[in-house]
Order: structure tokens, then C-alpha cells, then sequence
């Protein structure tokens, strides 16, 4: 088992035209993520990395069967392709693309709820780097080979910094179960506490990694979920020790706002709630296996 | 994006927001000339910079006469105005808005803002305005009110009135609220705002609700559909060093201390800055090249740092995904032989390709300190900037055997 | 039992100090309705007919344990009160107000549905008459003396019909259990399958007695509902036999705009769904009473 | 409420929709002028009338000089266009819309309605355009497709991609095609319309997307917000009947039967006119007087229903709730004092205090017919007429025993 992707999803690519969306396209193939077509209005009949292009998400469902579907469209568009992807029976949808006005996003959460929950798509994203399930399938633009296929589930706002606990972990020859990145944005898809539930639910996944940063509520909000509903164990590492309050680090999301949105009270507060807190960024590897080892 | 007041005013009167009367002024001339033309007996002039707290710092004087009017103007202009939130360095006064001023019998405090939380535009108001919001946060949390937006049918006249009667307005000051607040709302939408504030609302001695100061922040995601707003931008009012990175694709926040980062990623930028300072230094900036770490985005990366006189060291840590890193190696290489960077470079590289990336730098046959873990590259960022100062080195003006000296 | 309301329900009525609404608050009052309050802005403090008047819906919650209101307000205001009762922790809501524009509606539906099913509100109307549990409580504007409590549930469209019909009934010694006036604009509040559905569940009610018009697909709604899902007899008149196509009768709601919408038609429906079809305005009463005696 | 195609287009246009060039004319030498202002050199004159189905009645003239211009429209003002929508008594042409006359490739359908059943707006399209959307749904039902708009976030630019390729357009189109259909979205919501239809809309053979016809109606009941709207009305387009109904607060609706009738409350009256007929005779007009039945509304209903001299006997319904029986008696013999009656009326009333009402009818000493059910009216006044008729009376011109004569 694993969460939201396995080797069997068929997925599409929306703007897989794009030069970015090429290339990741054939590089998705390459893992082995079962990519079955792409989206792109007006373009139906071309073909990229060998998978045909259809005009609209509906007729690519219809073709295909498509269940995921990847989001690479310029921001100015994105919230109309993620709507699209929603009403035409996509299940899961990964959002890459960086720069989505909030208040589309806003807009595309209340569309979502539109529809009943056993039909009401999961995005992750948007600004993120996708969703991995090590040996099976990748959905975004992470690079495969430094995620090993284990147990862990690891659950990320930022990109490069999921990478290097991935990375931390398969040095000391520890897996994961899925890696998701639900990105830096002030207002996403999915929070931790969405995809914490998916992990406790997985048996695949023994241990949660959970790699939070300044800025939001959303650390907080995992940590009161887990506290309440998550009996497996979880190792959190908080980015942004040095951030000065009321700057914004990077991305609209990483900026410390209010009182339990700077690292150190987000630690604190992971902490209280029975979280393992790894204080240095490097010790993620080593947090996590201390903990497995304790579990096993 | 930040706005100056005089911007928000006029943005929120188009939307049905009263504000006194007033204009703004590039010079004191302009200024003692310009409150003839509004009429009245007693004006206030107003610093424009992009931050609160002016009144504390002599940024807002009330005038009698033309002659004060005059004299308090050219008191600002040219001058950087110092408060609690410009920083040390303050922010250039170019612009004064001259107001009517107005007897104020209650100061309200109306706020907007997108809540994480849950992912709606709130409202929050209070009956005790005129200080910042943190404060009365602190100090009268039960005087503030707040309302979520439901984005299916926006902001509702109920929940405007529920608030006014929260605030203990009589009707015709209710419905005045809830025209000023509608108006707000309108303008948060319709033009991308993350913030509004009105701070203080104020009722005058005739009854008349009034936005006596304004402020607006707006989604940089989304001017690409309001040039009007873009065309707002104040870069006098900007970190100069921050708005060129911006300018340039990057990502920079300038820092206090001296080792400067080079990172991809906002995350792995921060969590890199966390390390040097666990390691026992200070990261002298913030700085998330992005994607595609080209060998152009890391020489600009490197100018960037280095302008920065504190840097006495670099630390460059990019963890390669797409790009392999004997490409951002090259990268790196080729920065160094353009740009001239006389202190010591620390370089972690990870991800793909990782073998032939450490090939590259070794064999550049520049003085690059390698490092394969972050801890480790931190360390030996830390170590190198602290050595050359036990040594007595002024790592900005002399060269040492650790230092890195190529001149473009 | 009854539906929607009963002798115990509290009500308040929004825009209670309007010349109208200060009458059929006596009135209601006069019937035994538990009036417990009224809601018009900047008017707290005063009193009319005996109940105080408060600033908000939320006040007048807390103050007095309101569960229904009656919405007496002026159409351009009115969706606002009704959201208001909506958000306010109101359960049911009866909208007189006639003239609200459509797409006023349209939001004030969508709006409720922002509530989880178990506190969100029921509305009907609005231009409507409004609900009566006979010899309970009254939440309208309708004459009282014309109900006489029973076991037939009557549902429809017009006011006045609906009066009609009740008349009917008592002259031939036929009691009612809730009246319901779902309104005759073409987007309202609780449709004739919603009523339908909570008859079906009263213990009270043996008899259901539909009164349609011509104009829109709600009857062809019910229809089909009543035949999948409805056990009890259903008696139902449809009025416009005489209407002519494509033009508006009175209101909004009563123009035949497509097929199935002419009262032939509708008629052919339901009695295709088993329903007992009166030919005649006059003969509501009979057959119903004919249909109470099968039933017995 | 409806408007005239120019307007519509001058609306659309507004919201981003594109139209052919033109111009409004009052006279035919105006027309003519008008041409030569718009350029080109193939114009169309179009009757401005309320009804669809123009082209097939003359009131669509295709013109390629100013004279032909002239001559088409000199044919068309002051006539009546009878069209399949019109009825049989047409509609007055006043104006007349000359435009550029565009080469025509395809034909499509566009139109947004509220749709009852989803209780949202919805878009149908068709490729089969420039035929009345029901023949459409008849002849080509699988040549339709349809979209709902959601209501909390509006129309999106992927409904309108899937119908423009649904209906086989190019990419190019397609764009076009959107940016017509958010066009008339946009101003269906912001103006409250009820209908928006484009019907054809072309293509043209330069590959342009064009809308040849426009209607739209408007939400009555929202027109309070949009006078802008409101100001459109032409009333020479309306039933003079109905048009005076509805300034005295009464909804009117004039039919082809001689039983008059009065009624409060619209399904009452629709069930009224059931009786009527069932009874064997026809209704003269739907009338609602609505709640208040005072005597002076029951006056107003009185002379609008005998204003229609088709008229031979009169039928007054009123279910008395809030008012009492005997206060609508008394307004019903007031009216009959004060109107010119000169056929039989039958009154039947029900509700609160009706025993004194039947009292007060009763003692008038009018020749009025009671009834007390429903049945028993409809049966009255059908019998009533039927009288008068087998009498050879014409009850307009001569009295009778049963025929009642006031005269104000």
C-alpha cells in the first residue's frame, strides 16, 4: 500500500506542452508512473513523450481513464485547470505551478466542496514539488532516485528540503512509503493534517516525517490532529529558526504573522502534542531512525 | 506590494470609503499650496513611506497655516523617517499628503486580511483604534470583533452590522459602517488586496465615519491582472538590494550577520540559515535562487551576496533534482571565475550526479571548500569566517590561504 | 407530530416593526404561535406586540432560544435576512417577501449549503403564505380559521389556492396537519419533493395534498419521487390548464417555458406516478375525501 | 423585461462580445445616412420589435445601396410585424437597426437561461444555429450542448474550451468563443438578466466569431438596481392592457374568452379560469389584484377587465384572508357604484366574516349574482353569459333583467 499514488494510477499532464512539462513528463515515464496522455486546449492529436494530448481533461478521462492529473499551466490559468480537472472525474491533482493568486485559490477550494465527497478531488499543491511513492510512481518534479522504497511517509511544505530528508534517509537506508509535498502557498490544497490522516490510515507507513516551516497555522493544526488521532509516531523538523518576524522568506506562505507561526513555538508545540522534533535539519535522518528503532 | 496612504485613500473612496479631504505634495511649496485648495483652517501633513507608526517619529504633523504647513513639510522631505517598522535605516520621505484635519470623537480599528486558517478573507475591527493591532491584541483582545467571508456569496450587510452593533455604533453610524466595510471588501477582491487597514476609522464631533489612515498590501501573484496597482509600485520605498534581486528571478532577504547563502529552495534556504546558526555563526541573508540553478542565476546569486560589505564568507548549498549537479558545479565555477569573490566559499552540492559535480569543482583549481553534508558545509562556513578573524584578517580588504580571490 | 413547527416552537420575525408585519405578528400571536421576539436593525429596546425587538438575529438567538422566523423584509434586503437567520442558528425560515431577484436566491441557496446538514437551515417561500400546524402555531400570513387540525398535509405553490383548498377540506370535516406554502418563484427555498419527503416521515399525516401550477419541472420532480419513495396516498391539482405557452401568469414562477411544464402535462405526470389528479379546482376537497376513505 | 436587439448588442458589446458594426435609425432617410456613416457596402435593415422570428416576416431586409435602404425601411416603420411571436395583432416597428451585412460560414446557437431544475444559470450551445432553440431541441437534440455555472466561483474558461470543442471550433475560436460566452455570462450576473441569447452567432469567413442577433430579458424583480436597465423600456413594444395593469400594481393578462375575470392571488385566478372553462365557457384575462383587494384596487381591476370589449360577463373571486369578507364586499359595491358595469357579475366570496359580506352584496341592492363555491361561480357567470347570448342580447349595447347598468 501507499497513499494517493501507486504504480497502477494513470495520470495525465495538463499543459503538458510546456517545455518544464516535457521534460518532467519523460521523466515521470522514465520511473515508471503509468502517464497515459495530456491536456493541452487546442492541441488534441499531438503527441508527447510517446502519450497523446487531448483538448479538455473530460475527453482525456473518457480516452484514458485517467485518475491523477498533473497541473503545469502559468499561473494566470492554473485555477481554471485544477476546476477543469475536478469537474472532469479527476481523483487526485498535484499542482506545481508557483504564483497562483490567493484568491483563486480560494475559489478553488469553494468549487471543489461543490461536489460530494466520494467524488470530490484531492489536490496537492499548488507550489510544490509533487508526490512520490518510491519504486511505484511519481507525480511531480522531484528527482526519483534519492527516495528509497520503505516506510516512512513523509509530508512537506518545501521542495529542496524535502529532498534532503529523502536523502538523509536513504544514507542511513531508510524508505518511504510516499513522499508528498503539499507546497508553500498561504492557501493549498491539501494541509498536513490532510495528509497526516492518509498516513495513519496506510499500513505501509509505520513512522510520519513532517517538515514544517514559519508562517501559518498549519503546524499547529497538525499538531492538535496528532495529538487527538494519529497513533503512529511522527518526527517533525520546523524550518526557519533564523527568520526575522514579519519578513517573508522566499514564498507568500513563509512569513511569521501571528503569535505559534515562528519555528521555535512550532516546535514547542509539536513537542507538547508527542512529536519527536528533530532541532537540526541535518538530524532528520537520524531523528527518524532513532524513532524506528524504537518502534520496531 | 505595499502603497502609500494617499494611494489607499484614493483606491478606497472609489469604492465608497469617505476620507477627508486632501493632496499630495512633492515639495513644501506644493504642499502649503495645495492645503489653499482643500480649504479649511487646520490640516495635518502626512510622511508617505511604507510604514506604520509615523506618528511617534514626527512623520505626521497638524498645521494651523499655511507658513507650518510649509515649514513641517520641508522638515520631512529628504529625511529617512525611523519607526518601529522601517527598521534602523529607516524609510526616504519624497511624498507628504496634506490633509483637512477633523475632530475625532472615537477611533475605530478595521482590518483585512486572508486567515490560513481557514482560507477565507477575514474581518476584524475593534472598538479601540488608533493603535496597532498587535497592541490592542495585547491589551484589549475582547474589544475586537472578527468576521469570516464566505467566498460563495462574499461579505453579507448582516455580518457588517452585526460587527457595528458589537462596536456599539447607533443605526446611522451602522450603516455607515457597513458602507465603508462593503467598500473594503469590494476593493480586497475585485483588486488582489491581502491586507486592508483602516487605522483608525474614525466617527468626527458631526457624526461621520470617516478612514482617517489607509493601508493596502496586495498579492504580488496577482498585479498581472491590475496594472493600475503595479503601476503603485514606490521602489524608493524598497530594500534596494531586495527589489534587484527581484528584479532578477531571486529571492533575497537581507540578514544581520555575516555568512552569506546561495540555496535552491525556500526551505532548504531557511533550514540552511538554521544550521549555520546552530553551527555558531549568523547567515547574512536569505536567498532561494529557484529552479534552475543556470550558470547566469548563480553568478548573479554571488554579486548579490557579496554587495552585501558584512559577508565575510558564502555558503552555496544546492541539492540538485532536475539539474544534475555537474551542471550547477559549472555553474558555480563560472560564477566564481566572473564575479569577484574575495572571501572564503564553502560549496555542498547533492542530488544527481553528485560524483562528477565534486570532479568539476576539484578540478577548477579554485580554492572551493567542499562539504557533502549540511552540517558539515555549515561547519566549515563557520570555521573558515572565524579563522580569518582569530588571524586578524580582514577577509574584505587582504587575502588570506583560505580565501578565494578571482577578479572578474 | 406535525412538520417544521408545532406548538413549542419559538418564533421571531425579521422586520417586525413594518406595518405588515406588526399585523400578522398579532395574528400569529392571536393563533397561539410562540412569537418570542423580533430583528430590525437599530430598533433594539423597542416592543411590538408584546415581544422585544433586538438588532440582530444572533441576539435575538441568544436571548430568547428562537428556532424558526418569518422574513417580512423589503425584496432588496431580503436575501441578506435571510442569510442572516441562516447563519444566526435559525432552523427554519418562512420568506414572505415577494419581488427578491433570482439571483439573489441563487446565492442565498448556495450560502446555506456552506452549513453541515445538521445545522443547516430549511427555508420556504419566499413569496409564499407560509406554514401552519392547525390548532399549534401559525408562521404566515394565512387566516387561521380555515384549518382545521387533521391528517392531511397539504403542499403547494399559491396562497390563496392553498386557502381554497384548506376551505375544501374543512367544509367536508377534513382536518389538516401542516400546511406548507413552498411560493411561486422559480428558484425557492424548499421544493415540493423536500415537503413531499417530510410528510412521508410525520405520523400525522395520512393524506398528502399537492397543489401545483403550470411553470418549471418541480412537479415532474415530485412525481417521480412520490413513485420511488412515497407510501402515502397523494391527491394533486394542477392550476393553468387554461394558461396560454409563453406567457407569465402573476408571477415569476408561472409561465410554461418548456415541455412538461403545461398543466396537462403535469397532470399526466403524476397521475403516471400514481397520484390521485383532481380534474377540478372544486373537487380538491372530494377527493381527497375520497382518497381518505380508500385509505381508512 | 425585454429590450430591443440593438440594445442588447450595445449591452453585449460592453461585456467584451463582438458585434457587426451599426446604427439606430427613426426614419428611413435616417437609415440611409446611418449606412453610409457605418461603411461598407452590403448593409442589413432590421425591424426593432420584442419577438424573435423577424427574417420570415419581412422585418429583415438585406440592402446594397442607400436607396434600397431607404426603401426598406420606409416599408417597415409604422407597420405591425406579425411574427410566430408577435400574436396575431403584431408589434409596432419605430426603429429600425441598420448594420454591416457579414459573410456568413456557420451558424451557432448561444443562449444562457436560469435553469429551474439545477436552480443555476445555464449555457446552451448549439452548432445548428440561426432556428428558434425549440425547433433546435426538436429537429438537432444532439447537437446541443449544455453547461452549469456554479454559483460560488461563476462561469470558468474550461466549460466554455469543452462546448467551443464540443461545437467542432478551431482553436482560435475557441478563444473567441470564450470570450463571448464570459461576455454574456458576465453581464447575465451583473445586470440580472433572465435570458441572454445570441442566435446566430457566426462565424464569419475571415474566421471572426460575431453576434448577428441579441435579445436579453431582465429579472423584474431586480430592476431596482439597475436603472440603467429600466431606462430601456419601450413601452409601444408591450400590450397597452398589461402595461397599465402593471403601473396600477396588478398582474394582467388579456386572452381571447368573454368571461372577465378577478381574482386575488395568482394560482386562484389560474384555477378560476380552469373553472371557467371547465364549466364551458372561456376567460377574458388572467387578473391578480394581489393581497390588499381594496375598494380602490377592485375599482381599477373593474375598469381594466371592461376595457376589453370582448368582455360579456364578469366573474370577482376573492379569498378573504387578512382582509374580511365584508371589507371586500364593501370595495366590490363601491367599485360597481363607481365603474361603468353594463353585463352581468357574478361575486362569490370565501373566507373571514364572509356571512357578513354576503349581507353587504345582498343589501346593495346591485344586481349582483352571489355564488358560494367556486363551481357555482364559474357555472353563474358561464350561465349568465350563455343567457344573455340565447336572448340575442348583446349585453354591451342593450340591458337585460340579469345585466347590471351603473353608470358613473
Amino acid at each position: 500500500m501507499s497513499i494517493l499514488i501507486n504504480r497502477g494510477t494513470k495520470v495525465i499532464v495538463q499543459g503538458i506542452t510546456g517545455r518544464m512539462a516535457r521534460f518532467h513528463t519523460a521523466d515521470m515515464i522514465n520511473y515508471g508512473t503509468n502517464v497515459v496522455g495530456g491536456v493541452v486546449p487546442g492541441k488534441a492529436g499531438e503527441s508527447v513523450a510517446g502519450v497523446p494530448v487531448f483538448n479538455t481533461v473530460k475527453k482525456a478521462v473518457a480516452e484514458t481513464g485517467a485518475e491523477a492529473s498533473l497541473v503545469f499551466v502559468p499561473p494566470p490559468f492554473a485555477a481554471d485547470s485544477i476546476m477543469e480537472a475536478a469537474d472532469g472525474g479527476i481523483r487526485y491533482c498535484v499542482c506545481i505551478t508557483d504564483g497562483i493568486p490567493a484568491q483563486d485559490m480560494i475559489r478553488v477550494k469553494r468549487y471543489m466542496y461543490r461536489y460530494p465527497k466520494d467524488r470530490r478531488m484531492v489536490l496537492t499543491g499548488p507550489n510544490c514539488a509533487g508526490t512520490i511513492t518510491p519504486g511505484e510512481a511519481l507525480l511531480g518534479i522531484m528527482p526519483g532516485h534519492i527516495y528509497q522504497p520503505g516506510n516512512v511517509g513523509i509530508v512537506g511544505r518545501s521542495g529542496t528540503l524535502g529532498y534532503e530528508a529523502a536523502s538523509q534517509l536513504k544514507t542511513l537506508d531508510i524508505g518511504v512509503s510516499t513522499s508528498v509535498g503539499i507546497g508553500g502557498d498561504p492557501i493549498n490544497g491539501s494541509s498536513f493534517k490532510d495528509i497526516l490522516e492518509r498516513f495513519e490510515q496506510d499500513d505501509q507507513t509505520h513512522v510520519i516525517c513532517m517538515i514544517g516551516e514559519i508562517g501559518g497555522p498549519q503546524e499547529a493544526e497538525a499538531a492538535e490532529y496528532i495529538r487527538d488521532h494519529v497513533t503512529k509516531p511522527v518526527v517533525a523538523y520546523v524550518a526557519g529558526l533564523t527568520a526575522p518576524k514579519g519578513r517573508t522568506m522566499g514564498h507568500a506562505g513563509a512569513i511569521i504573522s501571528a503569535f505559534g507561526e515562528s519555528a521555535s513555538e512550532k516546535a514547542e508545540i509539536l513537542s507538547a502534542a508527542g512529536v519527536t522534533v528533530a532541532e537540526h535539519p541535518s538530524q532528520i535522518g537520524d531523528t527518524v531512525a532513532q524513532v524506528l528503532k524504537r518502534a520496531a | 506590494m505595499d502603497i502609500h496612504e494617499y494611494q489607499a485613500k484614493e483606491m478606497l473612496a472609489g469604492f465608497g470609503v469617505t476620507v477627508p479631504p486632501g493632496a499630495l505634495a512633492y515639495s513644501p511649496e506644493q504642499a502649503a499650496y495645495r492645503a489653499r485648495e482643500i480649504g479649511g483652517d487646520r490640516w495635518v501633513v502626512k510622511a508617505q513611506v511604507h510604514a506604520g507608526g509615523r506618528g511617534q517619529s514626527g512623520g505626521i504633523k497638524i498645521c494651523d497655516n499655511e507658513q507650518e504647513i510649509y515649514e513641517a513639510a520641508d522638515g520631512m522631505f529628504g529625511q529617512k523617517l525611523v519607526t518601529h517598522q522601517t527598521g534602523p535605516k529607516g524609510k526616504g520621505i519624497y511624498r507628504v499628503f496634506v490633509e483637512t484635519a477633523v475632530t475625532v470623537e472615537r477611533e475605530l480599528y478595521l482590518g483585512l486580511v486572508l486567515d490560513r486558517s481557514s482560507q477565507r478573507v477575514m474581518i476584524v475591527a475593534s472598538a479601540a483604534g488608533g493603535m496597532a493591532v498587535e497592541e490592542i491584541a495585547a491589551e484589549k483582545p475582547d474589544s475586537i470583533v472578527r468576521a469570516l467571508v464566505e467566498p460563495a456569496v462574499g461579505l453579507q450587510d448582516f455580518q457588517a452590522r452585526e460587527m457595528a452593533f458589537e462596536l456599539g455604533l447607533d443605526p446611522a453610524l451602522t450603516r455607515s459602517f457597513t458602507r465603508t466595510l462593503q467598500g473594503c471588501h469590494r476593493a480586497f477582491t475585485e483588486l488582489d488586496a491581502t491586507m486592508v487597514e483602516i487605522n483608525p476609522l474614525v466617527i468626527t464631533g458631526d457624526n461621520r465615519m470617516l478612514a482617517l489612515d489607509a493601508r493596502m498590501t496586495f498579492d504580488a501573484n496577482a498585479l498581472f491582472r491590475h496594472p493600475q496597482v503595479s503601476e503603485l509600485r514606490d521602489k524608493s520605498q524598497e530594500d534596494p538590494r531586495e527589489a534587484r534581486a527581484a528584479d532578477r528571478g531571486l529571492s533575497y532577504v537581507g540578514l544581520d550577520g555575516n555568512i552569506g547563502c546561495i540555496v535552491n529552495g525556500a526551505g532548504l534556504a531557511m533550514a540552511t540559515m538554521d544550521t549555520i546558526k546552530l553551527a555558531g555563526g549568523a547567515p547574512a541573508n536569505f536567498l532561494d535562487i529557484g529552479g534552475g540553478a543556470t550558470p547566469e542565476r548563480v553568478a548573479k546569486a554571488f554579486r548579490l551576496v557579496m554587495s552585501d560589505t558584512n559577508v565575510q564568507a558564502v555558503l552555496v548549498n544546492v541539492f540538485a533534482g532536475i539539474n544534475r549537479c555537474d551542471w550547477v558545479a559549472e555553474g558555480v565555477v563560472q560564477a566564481l571565475r566572473d564575479v569577484s569573490v574575495d572571501v572564503p566559499v564553502v560549496v555542498r552540492l547533492a542530488g544527481t550526479n553528485i560524483a562528477e559535480g565534486q570532479k568539476i569543482l576539484a578540478k577548477s583549481g579554485l580554492p572551493i571548500i567542499r562539504a557533502n553534508t549540511l552540517s558539515e558545509a555549515a561547519e566549515r562556513a563557520v570555521g573558515a569566517w572565524k579563522h580569518d578573524r582569530s588571524q586578524g584578517f580582514n577577509p574584505r580588504s587582504a587575502a588570506s590561504a583560505n580565501t578565494l580571490r578571482v577578479v572578474s
